[in-house]
């Protein structure tokens, strides 16, 4: 099903949702987020490995209520500062965290694609994480008797992935670094995709992932989506804007500008791209 | 520092990090000063290292320096690009890679490495820090594990605020105690010298001080009462090669 | 590192070996097979998902000890008769086995791959096939209490496998059905790749799964190394000589003489192609 | 056989599995008679059949039969090909595909199926058969099961010999016991009729007779007291097309 971006985002992501905008440094929805931030969603749990700029700008415009994460932070330049602020000071809403490892996040999606309720890793073993969260256990293998570490699926209510191409029956296609897109995809109850384009015929591209359209819920025609990120054959990661950002986001009120204008002010914009 | 010599002590840092590769190794790369490393080893000593980043580019080589750990960059350059869960179950976790480079936000006498919050409170820290990532199970699968890091008495502390990846624990037997198949950290090289564990204690010990640097400065940056080797040796400069090559990656 | 055929076999398969042919109906080393036979090479611990027609012929050479499969036969075509004659009648020698599902096996090559000692799968439940191996077990799920079938982790001594293209350094390249050839490849001690052909550069292919030269032990040119399977984008299946198998395979005579004519008289002739 | 209609008995099996595949179903589809009513399916009432083989390929329209699980023909044609991990782990395990559809060499009065041994000794069988293969995580992860087999007392008997892949077990209440999340075999489908599960005993039942077969007929080529339904129908003949794509696709 191709729809709007407004549209896909009101029928399919809820107040309270579990929802994980994922990209692993690569086709980040950005687009997607910032019509989650006008349609003022909130209470939300987010989900991501590495929540960067866009769940930075969704927790300073207060919508999520919990992180889920495993490494959060402005790449290349630093520190989230609306997510420091929400942890450090509950601003502007209190932000509840949950904290992993990579491994660990990978495998949680891992066993939320597979259909079972945990998987294994070698990991975590010795570190302070472990204290910090239930979920996090051990099991012991029944045939050598190690223990091993164990991490529960993680199935979010809802995924959006951005990604280069759809065709008109919703079949995805992406390339280049495709991270967890397809895990989280397959462990979600409803993913909602937004692409560079829509096209008649998805030319096969070595590397690619496709994503049937079986599993896809709703596409959204959404070019520059990723921006100021990147998407693999369209366009590059505008450094700059993430530099930009660290100012930004270091003070309330000069974020709460952007906001306003960069996207509040683009609702329109958004909607004819 | 007191180095009058023509290179910044950053630049005797990575240089000295780049030296620890060799080029039959497999390296699994940190984003910032470890690929910078990495990559001024490749383009000198060690044109056969094989590098790979936690976003799946295996055996990549980048004719720029990556700007975040998944630049578009490393995927054109790559052997072959899998998926993260792959990377980590199936190339990490089964100790294939023989050196993982990590940076810290904070390390302690036994090498444990602090990315997660400054301050004794978890649910209240002094500084919220970017968390784990890929670092725990890289410092615990990885044949050997070397670290990069400025050196201060912030940075370098009696014991880590919060222990991200495991060194060598509380010392000598902790690593096997816990089942860690790697050897831990066998280097951590700083701005100011180079610090290897005790053999028999695994207390991180000061090996090498970089030229221009007494073993006092070392001391005075670091938080706790550091162990010196008997003759700790001088580390031998960054030469034109290795500083022409690292210019050219940082535009510097 | 590239070797001559023969050579690749006689440094890296040894006698009471656990070998894993692998290839899912696709990429088969037939070659690899017949060179064992060649080689003489006994009490073997043969691991396949689906030994077919070159197991068939391994077996009723008398290289194997024990089978670990999870489905024998001759595809398209019916059952293996060398193998039904060594585990009904023990002749040449007896063959033990020990029976799994593919899901099963393909976890155990994938626990294999990622350096733990299990897997977890909703698999086997209520068969029979639980009753006659030690080799599946039950885990609890730490988290939810769920009870999971766990399979234990397969580390074959050597992997042999087929694929299209290798590049000189002795990176591999496969593609079409690539099956569990990167699991078992990774799960092994040592791996030995046949290839259809030697190239300088590895142009990529949609679909591809590429080994790097790190994890594998040897390659070795064989053309056609593959037949009567198939390569894809090399050579079709021949589904006659499957059919024509069925016949050779029913009588143990006409078996030998197939050996002696089509193996054994063909050792010169395998080592210059 | 008595039929003097211008179809064989397998034609009217085949075309009858084809007719329980709908357009928007995902289907797993095993090779021989199952993957022929696939086949039949998508070329004449159910265009939008998904159809994947075990081998990895997904969403595959073959131009012609496959001759075996994995036939080049099913990877050129497929929305995508995964691993065999993959495909097993992600797609079939969580409970994904509408229909798995399956043959069998021996099948019980519950839908339980034999593809391993016949005899009642494993390690010393009368037959030994090609053994499980996909069947028994088919049976258990897809939400409902179909079986195509040729029916006679040899195959279709009270209690199989092995059980490879569960049907319904002892009865009514066993899936629920084993925490097997599919529906189990919701039809079999054979060249003389139609048999479902009584909706409370769980029973294989007589539904349908194909035309030209008695009832009679049908329970002297069952191995077991066949129930049969109150008012059994006679299967619709395969139509003309049916037959003409059948026949093309079988080349007969």
């Amino acid at each position: 099903m191709i729809v709007p971006l407004d549209e896909g985002i009101r029928e399919f992501v809820h107040d309270g949702d579990t929802v994980a905008l994922e990209g692993f440094t690569h086709l980040i929805p950005v687009a997607a987020g910032h019509e989650i931030i006008r349609q003022g969603l909130g209470d939300l749990t987010l989900v991501r490995m590495t929540p960067d700029v866009v769940y930075d700008q969704m927790i300073g415009a207060g919508c999520a209520r919990k992180l889920i994460f495993s490494w959060g932070g402005n790449p290349g330049v630093g520190s989230l500062h609306r997510f420091r602020d929400a942890i450090q000071n509950g601003w502007p809403v209190p932000l509840e965290i949950e904290e992993h490892s990579h491994a660990g996040m990978a495998n949680r999606y891992v066993a939320g694609a597979s259909g079972v309720p945990f998987a294994i890793l070698r990991g975590y073993t010795g570190t302070d994480l472990i204290a910090q969260t239930s979920q996090i256990a051990t099991v012991t293998c029944p045939f050598t008797g190690e223990e091993l570490t164990a991490v529960p699926a993680i199935n979010p209510d809802v995924a959006i992935v951005h990604a280069q191409r759809a065709d008109r029956a919703g079949n995805v296609q992406l390339w280049g670094i495709t991270g967890v897109q397809k895990e989280v995809v397959l462990a979600s109850r409803r993913t909602l995709v937004t692409v560079e384009e829509v096209v008649d015929h998805l030319e096969p591209v070595p590397g690619q992932v496709l994503l049937p359209s079986r599993v896809v819920t709703a596409v959204a025609e959404a070019p520059g989506g990723s921006r100021p990120s990147y998407a693999h054959g369209y366009y590059a990661r505008s450094n700059q804007a993430y530099q930009d950002w660290d100012t930004i986001s270091r003070d309330r009120e000069e974020f709460q500008r952007w906001l306003r204008t960069e996207v509040h002010g683009t609702t329109h914009t958004a909607r004819e791209g | 520092m007191t180095t009058t010599l023509d290179y910044t002590a950053d630049e005797m840092m990575t240089v000295t990090a780049a030296r620890s590769l060799t080029t039959d190794m497999a390296c699994f790369v940190g984003i910032g000063l470890p690929s910078t490393a990495a990559n001024v080893a490749v383009r000198t000593h060690a044109p056969g290292l094989w590098m790979i980043y936690e976003s799946g580019t295996l055996g990549t080589r980048p004719d720029s320096l990556p700007l975040s750990i998944g630049d578009g960059i490393l995927a054109e350059t790559a052997d072959t690009v899998v998926s993260v869960p792959e990377v980590f179950n199936y190339w990490l976790q089964p100790g294939r890679i023989d050196v993982g480079f990590l940076g810290a936000a904070q390390i302690d006498r036994y090498a444990n490495i602090n990315t997660t919050v400054i301050g004794d409170d978890y649910s209240d820290p002094k500084v919220r820090l970017p968390g784990a990532g890929g670092a725990p199970e890289i410092a615990a699968n990885c044949k050997e594990v070397i670290v990069i890091a400025r050196q201060s008495t912030r940075a370098f502390v009696e014991a880590v605020d919060f222990v991200t990846s495991v060194g060598h624990g509380k010392g000598a037997g902790d690593r096997e105690r816990l089942g860690l198949t790697g050897r831990g950290p066998t280097r951590v090289i700083t701005n100011l010298g180079v610090l290897e564990p005790d053999p028999s204690t695994r207390e991180l010990t000061l090996v090498s001080v970089h030229p221009g640097v007494t073993v006092d400065e070392v001391r005075a940056a670091t938080g706790w009462d550091l162990q010196v080797a008997a003759e700790p040796t001088t580390t031998t400069e960054p030469d034109t090669k290795e500083l022409s090559v690292l210019r050219s990656l940082t535009n510097s």
